[in-house]
């Protein structure tokens, strides 16, 4: 049975470590602000320029102000910090952001990741989704495993045009997690979903892949 | 002391638009746009330009109001949605659109306020952004190689940006995250025209705490009527009050 | 939260230091050096350090406790006068002075901690200083060519910065002048550590008004007995109290 | 008669103009700031990060946070603001400051500048003077015209390594005003110190000039 979008927002909150500064992107990632351990102190980046994000701010209460990257209206917290958008993206350039989860369209077994435009499209742009994939030195993407019509997302090689190339360490799909290695390595199998078979989702997987199942 | 101060935005951009124009215009979506500023642009009728931001606003918002008038030639942005005037002048190639990486629209930005012609980034190896340009290999700290494409620096004809406050000698600060793109486009305007919220004395603002020095400020606008529209009001519920008594 | 504190200057650099290191540290002579932090670079003993700043300390102070202690192998810095030992070592040989433009040294270390291992500046374009280096064209806004040197990043194994101000999550605020390099050299560092004069609670400083992110300071100490020696004290008389009545 | 320290100072101020944000460097240069005409704003920069340059301080009220280029104690200005040595150079490369005023050991008819080192000698750096020149759009050099030994300074060529090379647009000596054309057109005397003669001035240079005096 696949993992619904909360189970799979809290695969990925595994992936935090105490101390770490995170940014997350739109969509199931922003679940993972929620699932937080308690105890570990992660702080939220919004790569609009805000170290310390908080959750929405209470009914009436908005300032037009204080977005996040989504646009949506938030609060501050008392570690928060603000900043210019050169100074966000020397933030995650630099790599001083420990961890990116992010969405995406299609991922290769070889780590890159297609999430910003369709050809034939409206392109809307990339916003700061090549930055950060570039510069985060773990990037995990969470997405679907299949396209609706049935058409694996996890490719040999990626068919949209790339936001980057060896970016991706962790895929979480609604099926499985693959550890990828972004200098061509190849990616590994390391879970499944409960009552998901190997050949289902060999079946359902475009991507070559080792398995070396967890526990 | 104050002689950067006009009256009101279209006096601020009064002599110094004309046709074909490279306008930078700073904000994160409509958060810490320049909004009577952009109706003066728009007022000007300054055609065939080319315009420089994050956004170029959204529906009925923003740089939107200079689009739908007809004035936009070419954008440089990271992000252009919910913005149908555009999607369709884009689609049909009357509108020319280069589309950046946030972080890379950034410094390209900085540096071309600080005399940075070109520099190296990681951002969109190997992606349709680095089409044309040229990549090479740098080393790491640890001797591995990665690539990298060459991104040239960026400037302005006319540099408009939104502050929280001023003083008359133009020295800014910003709020929260309606700072974003201003501070580095107030840099790369041959001519920068900051509007603000409040305009206070020297002396008033702490010079320990300047987000965009004075010198990078030529004119200097008092805006009315803020409207400060928000894209995506989200909210949480407040927990009733003496809730569990 | 509170993870970052160390107690004092030396536990906040044991068990990091390193012979054959790099060391970046802040500070414009010796105005906004981190005292306290350079003290305990010297009773580590670590050497063969390249040591990157805008100076070397001058005769009796900052950085040149380090160096008359025999740990300094290569500097790189934009002057590095008043300091007897440093020109000793040069002329003899013993030390390696890399001579970097002060504002090409400060953009190298922002170009460092930002992701950006090389850039373009007009700087030294004909010097001693571009020699080895690559040189090109790029074009200015009016079309004519002008030549650039393209200088790289740099970074360093241990960051020593000093501000005025920390909170407990490691957010800085520095204080005038002794700004300058700090800055810059608390996104180089692999760990940085910074040394302030008070630390307070998250939410007494504004978060408006934070100079350097707590993301780029990994440990935090409060300094103590602060010298803040003047290299060059310049004042002008007082006016005679009640002078012409 | 050569020109006193302060009255070549008192030339070079001639070059302020209403509303300009200067850099003033060590020496005679620093005189400047003292003849700032009534009624005339100039904003001075301090390259090691301030807007905004007061007079020293009183005795006893000096700031070791507060110091200017030169390292001496300075004052704040209401309109004063501080930034780092980063954003300080950017506002110099970018051609933000309109007028560097500063010493030399050599200038040539091309414009060329040599004031940081003279080989064998220790080396002390460059500090900010290469920055200065190279992004500066209108340089001024004030120097003696000679040598103690009687060489002039104002030369064909440098002889000295350069701090840069096409960079100054006005030379001030003890004994006369040179407009310089950065792009190789060649130098012009504009003035002369009252009691110099043309032809003592011909003996003392070794740059190739034009004569265009004024009024």
């Amino acid at each position: 049975m696949a993992w619904t979008r909360d189970e799979m927002a809290a695969r990925a909150a595994k992936e935090l470590r105490d101390g770490y500064y995170v940014n997350l992107g739109i969509g199931i990632p922003t679940l993972v602000a929620n699932m937080i351990p308690d105890g570990m102190t992660v702080t939220l980046q919004s790569e609009n320029g805000m170290l310390g994000m908080g959750p929405f701010p209470y009914e009436g209460e908005q300032d037009a102000d204080l977005i996040n990257a989504g646009k949506q209206t938030i609060t501050e917290l008392p570690q928060t910090s603000y900043f210019s958008s050169a100074d966000s993206f020397g933030m995650i350039r630099g790599g001083h952001i420990q961890l990116s989860i992010l969405g995406g369209m299609q991922v290769s077994e070889k780590g890159d990741l297609a999430n910003w435009m369709v050809p034939g499209k409206m392109i809307k742009g990339m916003g700061g989704a090549m930055d950060l994939v570039a510069g985060v030195p773990r990037v995990v993407v969470v997405m679907d495993h299949r396209e609706k019509g049935g058409d694996s997302k996890f490719k040999k090689a990626c068919s949209l045009p790339l936001t980057g190339k060896g970016v991706v360490d962790l895929l979480i799909t609604d099926l499985a997690v693959f550890e990828i290695d972004r200098r061509g390595g190849g990616a590994v199998l390391t879970e499944m979903a409960p009552g998901v078979t190997l050949d289902e989702l060999r079946q359902a997987t475009e991507a070559d892949f080792r398995v070396a199942l967890q526990g | 002391m104050s002689r950067k101060i006009y009256p009101d935005a279209a006096s601020a951009l009064a002599g110094i638009t004309f046709d074909g124009m490279t306008v930078m215009s700073g904000g994160f979506g409509l958060c810490g746009i320049p909004e009577n500023l952009i109706v003066a642009l728009r007022d000007s009728g300054a055609k065939n330009l080319t315009v420089i931001g994050n956004n170029v606003g959204c529906d009925h918002h923003g740089m939107w109001l200079v689009l739908a008038n007809n004035q936009i030639k070419k954008v440089l942005a990271s992000y252009v949605g919910e913005n149908k005037i555009l999607e369709q002048r884009y689609m049909s190639g009357e509108i020319e659109i280069e589309f950046n990486p946030q972080g890379t629209l950034a410094e390209r930005i900085r540096a071309g306020g600080a005399g940075i012609p070109a520099f190296y980034t990681r951002t969109g190896y190997g992606t349709k952004v680095a089409e044309g340009k040229e990549t090479r290999q740098f080393p790491n700290p640890d001797g591995t190689l990665d690539w990298y494409v060459m991104e040239t620096g960026l400037t302005a004809d006319i540099s408009l940006v939104k502050a929280w406050k001023a003083d008359t000698e133009g020295n800014l600060v910003y709020r929260k995250t309606a700072r974003n793109f201003n501070p580095m486009i107030a840099t790369a305007g041959r001519i920068t025209i900051a509007e603000v919220e409040e305009i206070v004395q020297p002396g008033e603002l702490d010079p320990n705490q300047i987000h965009t020095p004075g010198i990078f400020v030529q004119r200097l606008v008092k805006g009315t009527n803020y409207v400060k529209h928000i894209e995506r009001v989200t909210t949480r519920p407040r927990a009733t009050e003496g809730g569990n008594q």
